[in-house]
């Protein structure tokens, strides 16, 4: 035991001396040297701190360590208060004070928007929540937890069968013949742009065939066997292009966030790139 | 007539002559106002006819349309910039200036009413600061509808799926067996829960990071309550972190009545489920973490994910547990299906709730939604049947169908 | 009780809700009651931080196991809480805005929250490439497919995909591997699109309902009738 | 300096990925640790020696490039500004490249904006572009800003057939009539060429169903990757040619430096993004062959 302790005591060490390094670094304004001028003292720690955290965070692709642990520690702290202020001023201060009390109002200074009765509820559904917390009457919690999923229900049911349901339907009415004009025109341009009546044509019937047995995919009430087998499995071939596509098509977007971060690194602490 | 009403009347009988008379006067002084350039005298645009106020029907009454025949001027090239709208309301003769529309529009939507009161409309064509003389539209009073008729179509659709579910939980109840098949995704939870049990290690629940505000978590929720079954019948340790305060007091719940449930309420803790921060990433770095320290067996991430989807499976994927994923967010569906053992797609992870737990209403509402998508193969079928045969023949009647068949569905707001 | 009440608040304010969209006098109810919820929302960060606290104080006075950690956690969060609250360095006063430039919030804002979050979302660029070696093996035909569509996808974004098909004729440019990428996208990826949203819709209103009329309760944590 | 240190880093990714392979015939599988080294090596080895791969410009941007370059010298061809900060990463590389050759072929240049924040794009793209490479070029002969008018669609509607119905005067609040670039321009017909860059609403889109198409006047367009694929059946019909995402900011910028010596060195934010990029792209590939082969080899070598 004594000896991995060492060597964390080591890296520990380490890790002090190269932030001490890098902040006085990152501080003093060197004139023989042409170091570019210095940031403040503050600033020069808060830019080595900014990379001290996300190096313990790319630690975490070697192995759980204890650098890792303090950085999502830390983030778990300042987050949880991060949404809470911005929770409290936002829609608190924002949106229920405004509309239950001119006193208050006054004192944070926003606009009084006249009293609104309707408001106690959200005010007694919250306390009835905060209620949870005892163990003898936290049952009164449901009441307010009942207003949210009823909220939640009636509002999805329709706005999902409105947008997902009903426009999808009508989107994939494609003819499955696009301006016909002989079979010499039909074969003769292959490329993907207007003009390819082959193309046009084999796209709508691979939108119309994919829907079509996609959504037999997701059917529940019938085996999937015979017609319907065969539909299912075609079904699920077409989604499997689609996952593979969108994944394929997304890696580019990841990449980039990767390229921002090394870029910091890179360019605002280690100054390597211009 | 109530009584309030007469003191708005006698107000209007001597009101709105008033009005009237000013606004001819100021059209009139209008014409004067602007000082004619020396070098090319100003082009007075021909004024615009026909100007007709109408209540747009099924809404809240705040909104009235309005349309116009064009000015003469207003050709190509004309010598006309606009036209200028002055609304003025009858009860008070409040007259403000709207806005100045663009030569060649002659339709504008005013949303900014209140239903019951009694509007006109002057419109002035302007050219360069002239403006012609102000036309007025017919008065109008835009009334509340009670049912908005526009949407008989949606009532329709909505009227059969819902139609369908209600019919299939009735029909469950009065005890009649209904087929559902087998969904792969659904064993995989009980192998996966059996792991747990074999290996002795923990199971994770991750119920996505969205509140009791979407129906992907209380769908997490409600598989949670099975899974929680098993996990107090076998004393499995249960490690839930969550993302949301509303979840950790459900979640809280759910499993306490499973170990009730189990007869065993003693070996339920509060700190099962434990809140991490509302805050995505630093949520996830949280559930890393516990991962790679707590080693669970089996991993479940039911509920609604986004870019983090991918973070979490990966590093399930590095300690070797089983992990099965659903969710309703397209856009995660493919790192999933890429990283994770099974995965339940999209409505996959509705229905789970529902098979699980056998009660023949919660399946007799599986059988709902099939009828649903009976309805889009059947629609779909003939909407492209309609729309090849238009596109074939080019014959008008076939076209109108189609179009019939497009507005049948599309919903217009 | 207990269980008759919740039931009968999820049924009202669910019909109510769903019936507003059909009748436009009741049309607002919809906006109002989601504006209550966001307040409730706010009551339950309240909850949510206090267990977070509680847990982590628990843990650092009983020196369990990463005792240490926890108290980075307490420190991180009350102080940012304070910064957030009594907006320290603020000159905006009470009323300025919280995330003001200069204040200590915004400044814990970009210098500690913002680089590690954008640092773990950094991290997804090392799994996408861990996944796609794991994953993408053609071990059957829909595995075999989910690599095709991918691997064409990924050589349609690079140079090579160009280089590789470039001298293909216009006509024949769908075999050029950028088209065919572009061509992927917007046919078979689209149709499967639309197959799992409609799935999605359905599996949406069916629950909806489920909740609505009292046939799933489980949120309640309710199981026997 | 750089020249060594960017063939050593290529020699160590290659022989690296060779040696993986040789190891996956035998049924190796590859950790996942050495798949994130490489990653971080792909990404930070472009960044660091500033590798740039010149890219090949395919049809579809070709054809925008020659439409610029074949123009007579001095044809009117005008931008739109039609995007946010927060899409500008993605599409400012092809506004630069944009302007830089329309100036570089001695066009007139015409900025206007369909989105409120095209306006100050546009102005920040004239003195950071314009005045930077192009001092000679004289604000209202050579080139003008007419900023931004409210009405999306609305307002191509009008111009189409009158500029001066909404545009009364420019940026800089002078009378189109006093710009001696807008002498016998009347409307949008009288462009020879209409280029839209963006990537929300209103954008390419619009400007094809509005402008080009009513106007019948050649329309160009530069989109973000995610609605690239949604403007492809306007091509080349209504839409003669278009950039998809960074990798046709980058095509476009590759093609341009090529024929233009004078921008040898110009910035080209495309192709330094692309970079890392293809470096990463083709690394995940060769880990997706590579994983096949040891999955192969792996499973033949566990039967056999």
């Amino acid at each position: 035991m004594a000896v991995t302790k060492k060597i964390s005591l080591l890296i520990l060490a380490i890790v002090i001396v190269l932030f001490a390094v890098s902040w006085i670094a990152k501080t003093g304004t060197f004139e023989d040297t042409g170091m570019p001028l210095g940031l403040s003292v503050r600033d020069g720690f808060l830019v080595t701190f900014a990379a001290f955290l996300t190096l313990s965070i790319f630690s975490f692709l070697y192995k759980d360590n204890p650098y890792y642990k303090f950085a999502e520690h830390l983030f778990v702290g300042v987050s949880a208060a991060y949404w809470m202020c911005v929770g409290f001023w936002s829609t608190f201060v924002g949106n229920f004070i405004p509309k239950v009390s001119e006193g208050l109002s006054n004192f944070f200074e926003v606009p009084y928007k006249g009293f609104d009765v309707f408001y106690f509820i959200p005010l007694i559904l919250g306390i009835m929540l905060l209620l949870r917390m005892s163990s003898k009457i936290g049952w009164i919690s449901r009441w307010s937890l009942a207003f949210i999923v009823g909220t939640t229900a009636g509002l999805n049911l329709i706005r999902y069968m409105r947008s997902d349901f009903i426009s999808q339907v009508s989107n994939t009415f494609v003819p499955l013949v696009v301006d016909w004009q002989g079979f010499g025109a039909f074969f003769s341009d292959l490329s993907l742009n207007a003009s390819g009546q082959l193309i046009m044509t084999m796209s709508n019937w691979v939108i119309f065939i994919g829907v079509f047995c996609g959504i037999i995919y997701f059917f529940f009430s019938k085996e999937h066997s015979g017609f319907f087998g065969g539909a299912s499995k075609v079904g699920i071939w077409v989604l499997m292009v689609t996952f593979g596509a969108s994944f394929g098509y997304t890696v580019m977007g990841r990449v980039s966030l990767l390229v921002g971060r090394l870029t910091f690194l890179f360019h605002d602490w280690l100054g390597l790139i211009n | 007539m109530k009584d309030y009403h007469r003191p708005q009347l006698l107000f209007q009988i001597f009101i709105l002559p008033l009005v009237v008379i000013l606004s001819l006067t100021s059209a009139l002084t209008a014409q004067e106002q602007p000082v004619i350039p020396a070098d090319s005298i100003i082009h007075i645009p021909a004024p615009t006819s026909n100007v007709v106020a109408v209540d747009y029907v099924y809404d809240r009454g705040e909104t009235v349309e309005l349309t116009w025949n064009l000015s003469p001027d207003d050709t190509i090239g004309g010598r006309i910039d606009g036209y200028e709208l002055t609304r003025i309301e009858q009860s008070t003769g409040k007259m403000d200036t709207l806005e100045v529309i663009p030569a060649g529009i002659s339709y504008y939507k005013d949303d900014k009413l209140t239903h019951g009161h009694k509007y006109a409309y002057l419109i002035r064509s302007v050219y360069f600061g002239a403006k012609s003389s102000p036309v007025s539209s017919n008065i109008i009073t835009p009334s509340i509808e009670i049912i908005n008729w526009r949407l008989a179509n949606l009532f329709a659709i909505a009227f059969i799926l819902c139609g369908s579910v209600i019919y299939f939980i009735a029909h469950a109840k009065k005890g009649k067996k209904l087929f559902i098949r087998k969904i792969a995704g659904l064993e995989a939870i009980d192998e996966a829960i059996g792991r747990a049990t074999e290996m002795g290690r923990p199971i994770l629940f991750v119920p996505g990071i969205n509140d009791m505000d979407d129906v992907q978590t209380i769908a997490g929720i409600t598989l949670l309550s099975r899974v929680a079954k098993v996990v107090a019948d076998y004393d499995i340790r249960i490690n839930m972190p969550v993302s949301r305060s509303l979840v950790m007091t459900t979640a809280r719940e759910t499993i306490k009545e499973a170990y009730i449930g189990a007869g065993r309420p003693d070996a339920y803790n509060d700190d099962m489920v434990r809140y991490i921060t509302d805050e995505q990433f630093g949520y996830v770095a949280a559930v890393d973490g516990i991962m790679v320290r707590d080693k669970p067996a089996t991993c479940f991430y039911l509920g609604a994910f986004f870019a983090e989807s991918l973070i979490l499976a990966e590093t399930g994927n590095s300690i070797g547990a089983i992990q099965i994923a659903g969710t309703a967010q397209p856009a995660q569906l493919p790192f999933f299906v890429a990283a994770c053992d099974y995965t339940l797609i999209g409505e996959e992870l509705f229905a789970a709730s529902a098979y699980l737990s056998n009660e023949p209403k919660q399946l007799g509402s599986l059988k709902g939604q099939d009828v649903g998508k009976f309805v889009a193969m059947i629609a779909i079928v003939i909407g492209v049947l309609i729309a090849t045969l238009a596109e074939l023949t080019g014959s008008s009647s076939l076209e109108n169908l189609s179009e019939f068949m497009n507005r049948l569905f599309t919903i217009v707001s | 009780m207990k269980r008759k009440i919740p039931v009968l608040i999820t049924f009202v304010v669910g019909s109510v809700l769903i019936l507003s969209v059909f009748f436009p006098p009741i049309e607002t109810w919809g906006e109002d009651f989601s504006i209550f919820f966001d307040i409730i929302a706010v009551f339950a960060f309240f909850l949510g931080g206090g267990n977070l606290l509680r847990i982590h104080t628990k843990k650092a006075i009983k020196r369990q196991k990463d005792w240490g950690f926890s108290i980075v956690t307490v420190l991180g969060f009350i102080i940012m809480l304070i910064a957030g609250l009594f907006k320290v360095w603020n000159d905006g006063g009470i009323a300025g805005d919280v995330a003001a430039p200069g204040s200590l919030f915004q400044m814990m804002y970009n210098w500690i929250f913002t680089p590690l979050g954008a640092t773990m979302y950094a991290l997804l660029a090392f799994f996408v490439a861990s996944a796609s070696y794991r994953a993408f093996r053609a071990k059957n035909v829909g595995a075999t497919i989910l690599l095709v569509a991918s691997f064409i996808i990924l050589l349609g974004r690079t140079p090579l995909g160009t280089y590789v098909t470039g001298w293909i004729p216009k006509s024949l440019s769908i075999f050029n591997i950028p088209d065919l990428a572009i061509w992927i996208m917007t046919a078979p990826n689209l149709a499967g699109q639309r197959a799992i949203m409609i799935g999605i819709a359905l599996g949406v209103v069916s629950m909806s309902l489920r909740l609505i009329l009292g046939v799933e309760r489980t949120y309640l944590g309710v199981d026997n009738e | 300096m750089s020249n060594l240190g960017l063939i050593i880093s290529l020699l160590i990714i290659g022989a690296g990925l060779l040696w993986l392979l040789i190891r996956s015939l035998q049924g190796k599988e590859v950790e996942r640790r050495i798949i994130f080294l490489f990653i971080g090596l792909a990404v930070s080895v472009p960044l660091l020696f500033n590798i740039t791969f010149s890219e090949k410009a395919t049809p579809i941007v070709k054809a925008l490039y020659d439409k610029i370059d074949n123009l007579p010298e001095g044809s009117n061809i005008l931008l739109s500004f039609d995007y946010g900060p927060t899409m500008a990463p993605e599409v400012q590389p092809m506004s630069d490249v944009l302007i830089r050759h329309v100036l570089a072929k001695n066009h007139h240049l015409f900025l206007m904006g369909l989105w409120a924040t095209g306006q100050s794009l546009g102005a920040e793209a004239v003195d950071r572009i314009i005045k930077g490479d192009f001092p000679e070029k004289i604000d209202g002969i050579d080139f003008v800003n007419i900023g931004y008018k409210a009405g999306n669609q609305g307002v191509l509607n009008v111009i189409v057939t009158d500029f001066r119905k909404l545009y009364a005067t420019d940026v800089g609040g002078r009378d189109l009539d006093s710009l001696p670039i807008f002498n016998g321009i009347k409307s949008l017909k009288d462009m020879d060429l209409l280029i839209s860059v963006g990537g929300g609403f209103p954008g390419v889109k619009e400007w094809v169903q509005f402008a080009g198409d009513p106007g019948n006047v050649p329309t160009g367009g530069g989109s973000a990757a995610v609605s690239a694929p949604l403007l492809y059946p306007y091509y080349p019909r209504q839409m003669l040619g278009l950039m998809g995402g960074i990798k046709g900011a980058a095509e476009y910028e590759s093609e341009f430096k090529r024929h233009y010596e004078r921008f040898k060195d110009m910035p080209e934010p495309g192709v330094k993004m692309m970079g890392p990029q293809t470096l990463a792209h083709l690394v995940i590939m060769a880990f997706i062959v590579i994983g096949n082969l040891s999955y192969f080899f792996g499973k033949k070598g566990k039967q056999s």
